[in-house]
């Protein structure tokens, strides 16, 4: 298997006339947490749509282990391998919690057109529905509709939905925003938790979480990757200073 | 003991404007005929039932009708409700053989009620497009209205065909060219002036139609905008509303009526002024195909000897020989294909009429009356009568 | 010659008649995003309004009454209807408008019966404006379209020369901000609701003198008004214009059309001559009343955000 | 408890509905009857809006080709064919789903008022063809059949047929019960919250609600079928717009987010058309004014304001029936009193036949007959009174509704979720 | 001046304001700190009208707004950024902007288009791009200028940070100064603490929909009791 996991080869976006991504090349290794960070309108967000098949890329390859998943639609995406998260909540308000994480789970287990819960493939799917509710610190919650939950507990749902599908490359844009620092701290360890020994791609503001949860840092910049490294190296680099931290207090 | 009838019509829905017109023919011959002892001794209670224009609705009612113990169904409906109506007719009779229900058609012109489903159990009170094509070509091409050359313009569906193939099979026997033909979807033109000019195209001095309802009314104003100099001849132009709609568009048009006053001379205005006395209307249309079916049918009735219960086989067999007066002349049911036969009257919309109508200044004269042997048309071969 | 003129300009006219009634559906839609089932119904109310003020009032006033009367009750109707269901939802406010639609088309037969009523063009109105060869074109037509074309340019300048069309593009997804920004939000939504229904009234006014009045025309304008705000794409103006201008153009001209889709299909050579002549023997002149769905149906499978709609962000 | 008390409400309905044919005549049954085949049309339509989310508006074009698809395989057995008739709805249903699978895999590519839009036109242009290909739709006169007998099962009398009807509401109510329940069933009310989570979570959406369509076109069919056995006839009429109006009015009024809603609609709607247009000419009216009134102050329906009572119970913070409740129930029906008075006042004098009246009369108003009693309509009582009624009652039903409309709209999803979504059509 | 005077409000049944007390001065930065839920955007909500207030007065100059119409409110003189950005994602970056434009009501220095757009560049390059188009920061910006436009007296803004990359959260500092230099009221939400101190007069810490604390940047800071029990999570 190609330890790179995710890879992009020239990668460019133009919408109409706006050049927003130019020739990105970027090699997302197997395990590692891997933050995307840069000024606002860089084209991050426009970086995950793409990857998650929301926009086909202008030019350039997007490789997943090794072959190519451009042009293919999001259920095609998501088996072979990739889970994305939203910026905004995309939780189902009217399903209860544990319906929610169900749906992730039973998709992975190829139930998808199941008319009855017989055999023992849905042992195994309760148990695993369970297993991530209990991670998510959900339990007590378990029966609530979604749309009850609390905004925190929502996005916990959101990031339990995108592992339980069993994705080995995980997606995460801004899954800390809105929530107060003691929030934002417990999420941190919650999807430290979850994406144990898996791939995790995320887009982050948030320079404590950037710095704390990940591995390694890209910075985009004006539609180019202008530096990859460590969040040593990053922190100390000056032209992401120059261009991004500015002189304030990191 | 009452001899119940069932009187099955729309009165609601987009055909609520069928129902409307029955109302008040019913009491006027019903009431009189109770008054005069019904049937050896027993009134006839005719209930109006509202299949609200759909087939459902129809069997529904029908369904109804016969539970409430009628045995005397009036189908006073569309073509569709109609056929719900004869389907269910024919069915009942099948299932109760000792207790059968006869169907009496009031307004439906489809071919097949006297043609491929004619049945012992059904009756139809009026004529089909073929009659009334029949009737049109020859008043009018015997005084020279007609021309050389006509068209056909016609709705898209059955009734719209049948006057099509009547008017193409016509041409020969009165000397005509068919310079076109055109039908179109019904209920879902709202502009025809295209329609006018494509028939204006072939230069025809005649255009027969079968339409009625909001779809003539636009046909015609149409035509009359256009400035269009052909004359229409049509089945339906005088259903209540038409003149009103068409305006000065309607005038110098023909049709073929069942009634027309004028055209029955005394007889005709002194039955019309006793209509208009009871209910303060004139009968137009399709009322006087109601009033045909019911005066025919307490015609018949009295031919019935007296038994505990109404015998319906005697009865059919009373109707089919019996002649019954009537204004215009006799009016009788063939016995082969239980197709009425009826004097129509040729009239053309003119503001001489004796008679305005829909309080505008237009009303029909009549151009000719002719007698029911002269309105006739051969039985349809289609038809294969089971008589039991 | 004067045959394809002729027909061309009908087509035009008509079109520009479909025009005049979507105009006030597109408006709706496009600013409040409410598709409003009874507008066709609103349609039928100005028809039979004007009918009812033409006996007191002449002509004139009655289109004037038709136009005013409707907007009035377009008004009352968002007020105390419309208003309560917004925050559940469009399918809700769809739902309301279409037993809305139901109830008028009632409420009109228990005024005036089910019968047509008289309402015609006056006498003084039916001439011909101009003649081609040996047609008079009527005056009452070209009065139809020139109103439609009035009206198109007036909506435009409203919405695009005004900030009202801004604010309630904007209040339509955000209304709280938008109120939030000093705008009065209800009244404008009242007002654009009630100019809505005001149009749809003047098209009844005027298209229910020139063709008819009677208690269906809405449910067979109902429809069709819909194909022409979906095929020239929801809530553009511009959109519903040309779409209504094909739809009146394709619908007259398709009665010229003197061959069976078995023919054409035979000549392409689809199927045999043998199967054109029996199973497919429908002569294209017949289906125009059908055209327009077809040509929704297109429309939506090859691009369904219409001829000029945009896809909404 | 409460379970208890459900077991036995339903054990008494199933005994009334099996003794019935006993109990009520022949235009009893074939009202029950009707009710039934109403209750499966809305059922199968409410699989699809209830469940998917996706409105149709032109889902008779499924019933209609049901009906007429069981029509032929009759015709098929009377000629000697050998198909149990009990069977015969399967071929409405096989019918409907074959049209559904097609037609579904259309329309599901759009979602929203694009999809309705696609639904009006295919039902449009299934009428048109039915209007026009006479041959196989039997043009104006339509088609008919009769039901064989199969075996020893005798299907000639309307009570046969509606414990045949009963029997297969029964299996349609388990199978979409069974089915909304099922992990299946779970994937598509997936898709009604957020299509596009489901199909990052791997679910190809558009197959799934093909499937879904398709299966809600075959119960709608399926119901098309009990009609055919029902009336013994097919025609056109069938694919017109009313058949697809009514099925919403149906799932509206009963609501469509509570299993049994569609039921309850239908019931009351086919029940008062039944009566309704023996009494008055002005019925559709009249349930024009009820589904406006429901949608304004039961957006779930009947059947979830009944449901939000039950809860209340349950839960044990209300009684089933409150004061308010009785309050806003006294002045709804004070306020349709006051309105069917002055409907059918001004109906009645703005009519023909009365304006005929007044003029054989010479003049004279006759007195109105609403109900059996006079009234005299060129006095300001009548009229004063149903004013009075209308909009006193009106405001008894609203002000004492107040307390209770909060409890009605419990079903709706709270503000945070409401907020407008990117890359959800509206 | 605004001034806040025993607000009470409620979401249907759910109480989430009970009394709230504040004033802040003309061209001063007031900032109200708490925990999650404690009620912070809620009483932007009901200064605004949003939230119809069940009890109290929100003054500003002497007349009492309680109760108005939101949009009696914004022509009063109070402007809002919510925290959600709730741009009009149908219409462009300058539509959006022209729809927050507005006369203020004193004879204050007034702000520009261009002026605006000099601070953050970026929105002038996507003036004609749909606004729904706009990458999450820039959404921020929007939002906040628009408010801006209006030539407000007071402004509240809600979380302003929220998404704003390092360097432009000093652009958007800047802003805020020049804000108060021009005489406004500005109420902030804010959770970045040290951007908070950095910038604000005065301080009010909000919990259970109340202001516990309030006083000067240096009081607050001197309190470790309050900290301890509104802000932190033990
Ligand atoms: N459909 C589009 N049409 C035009 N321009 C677009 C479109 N989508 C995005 N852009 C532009 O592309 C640029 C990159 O946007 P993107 O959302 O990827 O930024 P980002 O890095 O996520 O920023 P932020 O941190 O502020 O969220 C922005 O300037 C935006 O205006
Ligand atoms: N629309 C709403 N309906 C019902 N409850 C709400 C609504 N909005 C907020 N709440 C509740 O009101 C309380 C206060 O919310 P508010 O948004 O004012 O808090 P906040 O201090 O701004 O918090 P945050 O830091 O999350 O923005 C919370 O408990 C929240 O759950
Ligand atoms: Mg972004
Ligand atoms: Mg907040």
């Amino acid at each position: 298997m190609n330890a790179n996991t995710l890879k992009l080869e020239g990668v460019a976006k133009t919408f109409g006339v706006v050049r927003v991504l130019e020739a990105i090349d970027l090699d997302i290794r197997q395990g590692e947490r891997h933050a995307l960070i840069g000024p606002n309108g860089a084209g991050k967000s426009t970086l995950f749509n793409l990857i998650s098949g929301a926009f086909a890329p202008t030019s350039g390859v997007i490789a997943l282990n090794g072959t190519s998943i451009g042009g293919l639609v999001p259920h095609a995406l998501n088996r072979a391998g990739l889970g994305r998260s939203f910026q905004i909540t995309h939780v189902f308000d009217r399903l209860t919690v544990r319906e929610n994480i169900l749906l992730a789970v039973m998709g992975r287990f190829g139930k998808r057109w199941s008319l009855m819960r017989i055999g023992p493939v849905w042992a195994r799917i309760a148990e695993e529905t369970d297993r991530l509710i209990a991670g998510a610190n959900l339990a007590a919650q378990a029966e609530k509709r979604a749309a009850d939950l609390a905004y925190s507990e929502q996005r916990a749902v959101e990031i339990c939905m995108t592992v339980g599908t069993g994705a080995s490359v995980i997606l995460l844009d801004e899954p800390t925003a809105g929530m107060s620092r003691e929030e934002t701290r417990h999420i941190i360890e919650f999807i430290r938790r979850m994406t144990e020994g898996r791939t995790l791609v995320m887009v982050e503001h948030d320079m404590d979480v950037v710095f704390t949860l990940a591995d390694r840092v890209s910075v985009l910049v004006n539609g180019r990757i202008l530096v990859t490294g460590t969040p040593a190296e990053i922190r100390s680099d000056p032209r992401v200073r120059e261009a991004y931290l500015g002189d304030g207090e990191h | 003991e009452p001899v119940k009838v069932a009187y099955l019509t729309p009165k609601t829905g987009s055909m609520a404007f069928i129902g409307a017109m029955y109302d008040p023919t019913i009491d006027f011959i019903v009431k009189p005929f109770n008054a005069a002892g019904g049937w050896n001794g027993n009134p006839v209670e005719v209930s109006v039932y509202d299949d609200q224009g759909t087939t459902q609705g129809a069997a529904d009612r029908f369904k109804q009708a016969v539970a409430d113990g009628a045995r005397i169904i009036i189908g006073a409906g569309t073509s569709p409700l109609a056929a719900q109506n004869l389907a269910d007719i024919k069915r009942w009779n099948q299932r109760n053989p000792d207790d059968p229900a006869i169907l009496l058609i009031v307004g439906a012109e489809g071919v097949n009620f006297t043609g491929a489903d004619c049945s012992y159990y059904s009756f139809r009170f009026t004529t089909t497009p073929y009659i009334r094509q029949n009737a049109l070509a020859k008043v009018m091409k015997e005084t020279g209205a007609l021309g050389q050359k006509v068209y056909s313009l016609q709705p898209d569906y059955t009734m719209g065909r049948d006057m099509e193939a009547a008017t193409v099979a016509n041409a020969k026997t009165y000397g005509y060219e068919v310079v076109g033909t055109a039908r179109h979807d019904v209920f879902k033109i709202k502009d025809f002036s295209s329609f006018i000019e494509k028939a204006r195209a072939g230069a025809p001095e005649t255009i027969f139609t079968a339409n009625g309802g909001s779809d003539l009314q636009l046909i015609l104003q149409a035509a009359s905008s256009a400035g269009l100099p052909a004359k229409f001849a049509g089945m339906f132009l005088d259903e209540p509303g038409n003149l009103a709609a068409a305006g000065p568009a309607a005038l110098g048009n023909f049709t073929a009526q069942i009634f027309n006053a004028q055209a029955g001379g005394e007889k005709g205005e002194a039955y019309r002024a006793a209509f208009n006395a009871a209910t303060g209307r004139d009968p137009v249309a399709f009322m006087s195909n109601s009033l045909i079916t019911l005066t025919m049918l307490t015609h018949a009735m009295k031919q019935v000897p007296a038994a505990p219960k109404l015998p319906i086989k005697a009865l059919i067999t009373a109707m089919e020989t019996t002649k019954t007066p009537w204004p215009l002349g006799d009016l009788s049911m063939r016995a082969d294909d239980h197709q009425l036969q009826l004097p129509l009257v040729v009239s053309v919309v003119s503001k001489d009429a004796a008679r305005k109508l829909d309080g505008t200044d237009m009303g029909f004269k009549p151009v000719k009356l002719l007698s029911a042997e002269e309105a006739s048309t051969p039985v349809n071969p289609d038809c294969k009568m089971v008589r039991n | 010659m004067d045959t394809i003129v002729v027909a061309l300009l009908n087509g035009l006219i008509y079109g520009l008649l479909l025009f005049m009634i979507s105009s006030g559906l597109t408006l709706i839609f496009g600013m409040m995003g409410i598709l409003n089932f009874a507008h066709a119904s609103f349609y039928m109310l100005g028809a039979y309004l004007a009918f009812a003020a033409t006996r007191i009032f002449g002509f004139w006033g009655g289109i004037v009454i038709g136009t005013l009367g409707v907007a009035l009750i377009g008004l009352i109707c968002e007020r105390t209807l419309l208003r309560h269901v917004r925050r559940h939802g469009h399918v809700q406010e769809l739902l309301l408008t279409f037993g809305l639609s139901f109830a008028f088309e009632e409420l009109v037969k228990v005024f005036f019966g089910p019968y047509a009523v008289s309402y015609p063009v006056p006498e003084s109105l039916r001439f011909a404006a101009f003649s081609i060869g040996a047609v008079q074109y009527p005056f009452f037509r070209v009065l139809i379209g020139a109103t439609a074309i009035a009206m198109f340019a007036a909506i435009f300048c409203l919405l695009r020369f005004t900030r009202i069309g801004l604010v309630v593009r904007a209040a339509v997804l955000n209304p709280d901000m938008v109120r939030a920004l000093g705008y009065n939000v209800s009244a404008i939504f009242s007002g654009m609701f009630a100019v809505g229904a005001g149009l749809a009234g003047l098209a009844g006014a005027m298209g229910g003198a020139y063709y008819t009045t009677n208690p269906n025309m809405a449910t067979e304008l109902g429809v069709i008004v819909f194909v022409v705000v979906v095929v020239g794409g929801l809530g553009s103006l511009s959109g519903a214009l040309i779409a209504s201008l094909i739809i009146g153009v394709l619908v007259n001209a398709v009665v010229y059309v003197d061959t069976t889709f078995g023919d054409l299909l035979a000549k392409i050579g689809v199927v045999s001559a043998e199967t054109a002549r029996t199973l497919l023997n429908v002569p294209i002149a017949n289906t125009a009343g059908v055209l327009p769905f077809l040509l929704m149906l297109l429309v939506l499978m090859i691009r369904p955000q219409g001829i000029a709609g945009d896809e909404r962000v | 408890m409460s379970r208890i008390v459900l077991v036995l409400l339903g054990l008494a309905a199933a005994a009334a509905l099996v003794a019935l044919p006993a109990l009520g005549g022949l235009a009893t049954l074939n009202l029950a009857n009707k009710i039934m085949i109403a209750a499966v049309f809305a059922l199968g339509f409410n699989l699809l809006w209830g469940q998917a989310g996706l409105p149709s508006f032109g889902h008779a074009a499924y019933y209609g080709v049901g009906t007429f698809a069981t029509i032929y395989m009759m015709d098929a057995i009377d000629r000697g064919g050998s198909f149990p008739t009990p069977l015969l709805p399967l071929v409405g249903a096989g019918a409907g789903f074959l049209f559904g699978l097609v037609a579904g895999w259309f329309a599901t590519v759009r979602s929203g008022v694009y999809f309705a839009m696609i639904t009006v036109a295919i039902a449009e242009l299934v009428s048109a063809l039915a209007q026009k290909w006479e041959g196989l739709f039997g043009g104006e006169a339509g088609i008919r059949s009769i039901r064989t007998n199969w075996g020893p099962l005798d299907f000639q009398s309307t009570g046969s047929v509606y414990y045949l009807t009963l029997a297969w509401t029964l299996v349609v109510l388990l199978a979409l019960y069974g089915l909304q329940r099922s992990p299946f069933g779970l994937v598509v009310r997936g898709i009604r919250e957020r299509e596009l989570r489901i199909r990052f979570l791997g679910y190809d959406a558009h197959r799934v609600k093909t499937v879904v369509f398709a299966l809600s076109a075959a119960v709608s069919g399926l119901a098309g079928g009990l009609l055919a056995i029902s009336d013994e006839s097919a025609s056109m009429v069938l694919f017109g717009g009313a058949g697809s109006a009514f099925v919403v009015l149906n799932t509206v009024i009963g609501g469509a987010g509570v299993f049994l809603g569609p039921v309850i609609g239908a019931a009351l709607t086919t029940s008062f058309a039944y009566f309704g247009s023996s009494l008055s000419h002005f019925w559709p009216f009249y349930l024009g004014v009820v589904f406006v009134v429901t949608v304004l102050f039961a957006p779930e329906g009947i059947g979830g304001a009944i449901l939000a009572r039950w809860r209340r119970v349950r839960d044990g913070t209300g009684p089933l029936i409150g004061l308010g409740d009785l309050a806003g129930l006294a002045g709804a029906v004070m306020a349709m009193a006051g309105l069917v008075l002055l409907i059918e006042l001004t109906g009645t004098v703005c009519s023909e036949a009365y304006r005929a009246e007044i003029a054989s009369l010479k003049g004279v108003w006759p007195p109105v007959r609403i109900f059996a009693v006079p009234f005299a309509p060129l006095t300001p009582w009548p009229w004063l009174v149903g004013l009075v009624a209308l909009v006193g009652g009106s405001r008894l039903a609203l002000g004492a509704g107040r307390p209770v409309l909060p409890h009605l709209f419990a079903g709706r999803p709270g503000p945070r979720a409401e907020q407008t979504r990117p890359g959800e059509s509206p | 001046m605004l001034d806040v005077a025993n607000l009470h409000a409620a979401y249907g049944h759910v109480k989430v304001l009970n009394g709230v007390t504040f004033q802040v001065p003309d061209a001063t930065i007031a900032t109200i700190l708490g925990r999650n839920g404690s009620g912070r955007s809620s009483t932007c909500k009901a200064v605004m009208g949003l939230l119809p207030p069940s009890r109290g007065a929100v003054r500003i100059g002497g007349r009492d707004l309680a109760g108005l119409p939101a949009h009696e409110v914004a022509r009063a003189g109070i402007a809002y950024v919510p925290e959600d950005r709730q741009i009009f994602r149908n219409l462009s970056v300058e539509e959006n902007m022209i729809l927050g434009m507005k006369a203020g009501r004193s004879g204050k220095p007034s702000w520009t288009l261009d002026e605006l757009y000099d601070v953050f560049p970026r929105l002038r390059e996507r003036r004609n791009v749909k606004a729904g188009f706009l990458s999450g920061g820039e959404q921020q910006m929007l939002t906040l200028f628009r408010s801006v436009l209006g030539n407000p007296d007071v402004i509240l803004i809600d979380e302003p940070t929220e998404g704003l990359a390092p360097k432009v959260v000093e652009a958007l500092a800047e802003t805020i100064l020049e804000m108060k230099r021009r005489g406004l009221a500005i109420l902030l939400l804010e959770q970045k603490l040290a951007m908070v101190m950095r910038l604000t007069d005065r301080v009010f810490v909000m919990g259970r929909g109340e202001i516990v604390f309030s006083g000067s940047v240096e009081a607050f800071q001197a309190d470790d009791e309050i900290r301890r029990a509104w802000l932190e999570v033990s």
